[in-house]
């Protein structure tokens, strides 16, 4: 791990994408608890570690499908605040204008970013093709996915890493486990301890990280990305978290214990990694208050943007649906 | 079908004493499960998230657990494919599994399992596989092309399988009824722009809609609409205003999409001579095609004037409201078909 | 569809040799497959046992990894839901995947993937999914309900996929080279019980049918006989005997199955005002009851006769040969339905 | 293992039951290469000890639902060769009358028998159900069914061990891992040296148990089934074979390297059980001799009575398709 060890601004850099996806999850959670939304709307808080640890492990040229929970990732592969709120709001200036529902289909392959679909876990398999693509053109890129606790237990989980192993393809899997789905505990869904275990079934390594600690997520991801770079195949990783919030914004989660929520809360990613700073001597409080404004403003720019921004033309609902 | 059995009494003391008997349609499902399930001790619900405190995506199963315990309400892993192939082999042993989708749409991921096994097996070993698929869907709701769906046409076109679709509180309970009693694979498509803003009259205790019944929801001598699930409601509501117009519309609501009740359908385009089609999935070869190509075949002397269909559009459904809303059919859509159909 | 290059003068030497080029509907397949290879670097087969020296259930991939390699013939675990959705990730990047299914019954296997992600994909967020399933299908070779089956309907209900079935060696070859090309998930049907019965000229080099193009297969007067895939031959040889009793029949082969060429649809409607529609798949809510709509509502002013229409039957289908032949639509059907048509 | 040893009299019955399928085999492969069979036909050779080893540990009330190559479970659960043989040409009086092709569908719930369906493996889940029957109704039921090692490639194979542990079913999954699935050799197929591996990834026992050797195959089964009857859960077992022909009739297997066919075939279950049998002095050959000829007349009667049996009247075709 200490071969991927990350420089200040880079350190500062993984905070400032972990700090602007909490204050959007923050804004937006409270936009729709007042009722200025369009449809539904995923917090994501609780997992800024892994979508920003993991997704800044990238090179430019590989591709991600990030899930769900994984603003982060979206934000820093480069996709705007502008372009996602639209879309939260149904907006012509959305990701998707207005076509696909919160950050579904918040796909741009100029970004290399694929879109994912509600259909859990679709999109792993096609990560695994993506990183069949760079096996069969011979690039040294890497394609990474997400898939939560829940869908792993479905067959796609064990289709799409048996093959990716019978192929030696450069992907890479996180499953981020935040002990839930939807209403389902952990103990409903599986008898094992760790999902990690199951990639010995694939013959391909299985990692646990801590996934509220950004930099064991940043160095153990850096690794696989790059093992799989150098074409020693594909790495599942386990990244323990908790989901903070309900499902979606209109679950309340009274299904979830509340002192488990108040012992993850001491563990908030983003907290821990502001500690860790200050800790380590490489910022100071008012540096990172600074960067704290700096997201506000951006949220908040995004917001009005979004809301001034059009609906999408009904005269266009049939278009698109083929490429020409 | 089995027999029918007596009211074995079992309604909920609540609901006996509100002699108005006034139920949401979500409430009617519901009472429907909770009532079949003290009745037979052979019903049982599985699916996700539908056990503990949580009761369902959209609660229908709230309390459940409590009532009737863990082996009866069986909280699912993420795993459709899976759990209908094991809810098959428990309808095989005797049991009677009523299956929650969380979202219609998740029915895909099932597919396999309900089209090629529980659908022939009967005809091909004889082995009965009577459990039902409870599908919330359509749309309406800015849910997007994945919480909206209407995919009841693959299932209508696949041997083997029986598909209803109420579009009131009172058939939503008596079409559960009858599915559970069914000894075959059957799939409920129910309505969620229904679930809470529809209301109405719902008998209480055994109240059996039978399979392969539709409803003549309105009578008319003009034109004839003939729908199912939530556009009945919207052709109701349209009927209302052509009726301003002195348009006397006839409305059918097929409730049953497979096996469909031909003589209804016949006897009501011999009647009016003009029908309009109605249905909120995509039109392409949905079951609208075939109820036209029914009417052309077997009432074509009848007929006064083309067959119209009003469907979904040709695209996945769109989440942004105006988009929605051009994809959808409904009531001042089917106001405007309806008159250029009378004018004809 | 993208701009179709020139013929690069790949054709296999025997085969221009050959200048008859008669060839069976199945080394049609073969043939164009293997010459799109040559022409597109981005192009490659994938599928269970279609490598090495099997070359595939059907041997249309025959030779296939001697010439391209392994990397370029992807012999698949069994795992279609997972192969279809690599297959899309692929495709995303550029490739241009043809994925084989052993029999098109096992497509329902990887019916989420293709109805939920590839087909909605383009109109979500705009990214092409430029593959081809091809789905060996349908009947009359007493395989049984599981390897027989014409899926299309499920298809092309559904919004954003594109359907074909050739007919025709010639068809078969530029029907495949269309559905390479073209930038939206095909799934193209091809028929078992033609691949080496049905023999015909195939041109040579870079030949390509366009995606939407029916073809009138045999023009005539007195009624209009709507049909693809097998039940073409079955029509034709019907129409020869039909002719001995005066009865002039017009044949429409659809090719397309989405987009539907309503013109052609149209066309033929109107001219005879007598049409009887004919598939191998299952009658109810299939692609007739489609035609059949449509016909009724556009072309009702032309109507001689009710719209009939001959498919499956609303049964699994079975295996042994007299139930089997019961089930299905063949020539001397289509003769008995054609007789009492024109007699209306 | 020793809890379940067997007596000679269930030895030589072991050894009937073995003997007739083979018998059945090599007859019908016979025919069907005269060209006088209908429709494809499966040759189950090489999987006799797994077949009727398995289908041996099994009370009559279990269920089981066997597949394409367990042509030794179904006869000793009671299907007879008349309506085998009968289905297999098609006949009214096949086990399905017709309806379905070869040994599919080849169920009948009075044996307690599933039938199964060509959709590999459909049937997996389905008698997962049958097991989480037997834990609703709590009856002391056991439920088995059967996998190859191609099939272990789909969802399936994950989605059912997982929920049998989540449910802890009584089901037992036999993997025939029999080196190929239809041209596909194992390498092509997974990374992993044994598929039994896998049971780790959902907490259940997993066995490795020599295919061919039917006392072996008998007595891992026989200690899973009763596991399973007392409460103990799901057990996967992974039996050692090879096929021996090739995937179906019509297919010669040039893809099969000779020598590995001709090293499998000095492990004949057949011949090796023989062996066992005349080593253990149970037996001699003049019995199994005997026992051989039996089999001969039985089989030989199958055939005469399917062939004089009628075809399926056409007018029936429609009839069926519901339970009424
Ligand atoms: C195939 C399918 N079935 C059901 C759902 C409904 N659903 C949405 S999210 C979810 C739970 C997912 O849990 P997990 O994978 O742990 O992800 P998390 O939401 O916890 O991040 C369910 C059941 C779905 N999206 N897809
Ligand atoms: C879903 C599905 N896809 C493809 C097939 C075609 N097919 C039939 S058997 C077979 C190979 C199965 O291999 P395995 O599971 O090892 O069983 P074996 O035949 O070796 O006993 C294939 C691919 C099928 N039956 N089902
Ligand atoms: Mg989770
Ligand atoms: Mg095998």
């Amino acid at each position: 791990m200490s071969n991927y060890s990350l420089t200040r601004d880079q350190k500062l850099e993984i905070y400032y994408w972990m700090r602007l996806t909490r204050t959007f999850d923050d804004i937006a959670v409270a936009y729709w608890k007042q009722g200025r939304g369009v449809g539904g709307m995923f917090s994501e808080r609780g997992h800024e570690a892994i979508s920003v640890g993991t997704g800044y492990a990238l090179a430019p040229e590989d591709v991600v499908a990030p899930l769900h929970r994984d603003l982060g990732c979206y934000l820093l592969r480069g996709l705007t605040l502008r372009r996602v709120f639209s879309n939260l709001l149904g907006r012509a200036t959305g990701t998707n204008a207005g076509r696909d529902a919160n950050m579904h289909g918040s796909g741009d392959m100029s970004l290399n970013l694929v879109g994912f679909i509600s259909h859990l876990p679709q999109t792993v398999p096609v990560a695994l093709g993506v990183a069949m693509s760079f096996v069969y053109r011979n690039e040294p890129r890497v394609a990474m996915t997400y898939i939560g606790d829940g869908s792993t237990s479905a067959g796609l989980f064990h289709e799409t890493l048996n093959m990716a192993a019978v192929f030696n393809a450069p992907l890479v899997l996180i499953v981020e486990n935040n002990q839930y789905a939807y209403s389902t505990p952990l103990v409903q869904q599986m008898k094992i301890p760790d999902i990690a275990t199951r990639a010995a079934g694939y013959g391909i390594p299985g990692n646990i990280v801590e996934g509220n600690d950004v930099e064991a997520v940043y160095a153990v991801t850096k690794e696989a990305v790059e093992r799989a770079r150098a074409g020693g195949g594909p790495t599942l990783i386990e990244a323990k978290t908790m989901r903070m919030m309900g499902h979606a914004i209109h679950d309340g989660a009274e299904y979830v214990p509340r002192e488990l929520l108040a012992e993850w809360e001491r563990k908030n990613p983003v907290i821990l990694f502001e500690q860790q700073l200050l800790a380590q001597g490489l910022t100071d409080q008012e540096e990172l208050d600074e960067i704290k404004h700096r997201c506000e403003i951006e949220v908040t720019d995004a917001i009005e943007y979004a809301e001034k921004a059009p609906l999408p033309d009904p005269a266009t609902v049939e278009q698109g649906v083929y490429a020409e | 079908m089995s027999q029918l059995p007596n009211n074995f009494g079992f309604a909920d003391p609540e609901q006996i004493a509100d002699t108005t008997r006034e139920l949401t349609y979500i409430a009617a499902i519901s009472e429907a499960l909770r009532e079949e399930m003290r009745r037979d001790p052979n019903v049982f619900v599985m699916g996700e998230d539908i056990g503990g405190t949580f009761g369902g995506a959209f609660k229908v199963t709230k309390g459940f657990t409590d009532e009737f315990g863990e082996k009866r309400v069986l909280n699912m892993p993420m795993a459709e494919l899976g759990f209908v192939g094991a809810a098959t082999g428990m309808a095989l042993m005797g049991l009677r599994p009523v299956i929650e989708m969380q979202f219609a749409d998740f029915i895909s991921t099932a597919f396999d399992s309900i089209v090629q096994f529980a659908a022939t097996n009967h005809y091909r070993w004889g082995a009965a596989v009577p459990w039902v698929i409870r599908a919330p869907s359509d749309g309406g709701l800015r849910s997007g092309p994945f919480h909206s769906q209407n995919p009841e046409a693959w299932f209508v076109h696949t041997p083997g399988l029986k598909v209803v679709a109420p579009a009131t509180p009172a058939d939503a309970k008596g079409l559960l009824l009858a599915a559970i009693r069914d000894d075959n694979p059957v799939i409920y498509f129910e309505s969620k722009p229904l679930y809470r803003s529809e209301k109405g009259y719902v008998p209480p205790g055994d109240y059996v809609v039978p399979i392969g019944q539709a409803n003549l929801a309105r009578t008319g001598n003009d034109l004839s609409i003939i729908t199912y699930g939530a556009q009945v409601r919207e052709a109701l509501t349209a009927a209302e205003q052509l009726a301003v117009e002195d348009i006397d519309v006839e409305v059918l609501d097929l409730r049953t999409l497979k096996p469909l009740d031909t003589e209804a359908i016949l006897t009501t385009a011999r009647k009016t001579g003009k029908v309009l089609i109605v249905h909120s999935a995509n039109r392409l070869v949905g079951v609208g095609a075939e109820v036209a190509a029914i009417i052309s075949d077997q009432a074509f002397e009848w007929l006064d004037a083309p067959i119209r269909r009003l469907g979904g559009l040709d695209t996945p459904i769109p989440f942004s409201p105006p988009l929605e809303d051009a994809y959808r059919p409904n009531a001042a859509k089917i106001v405007q078909m309806a008159k250029e159909l009378a004018a004809f």
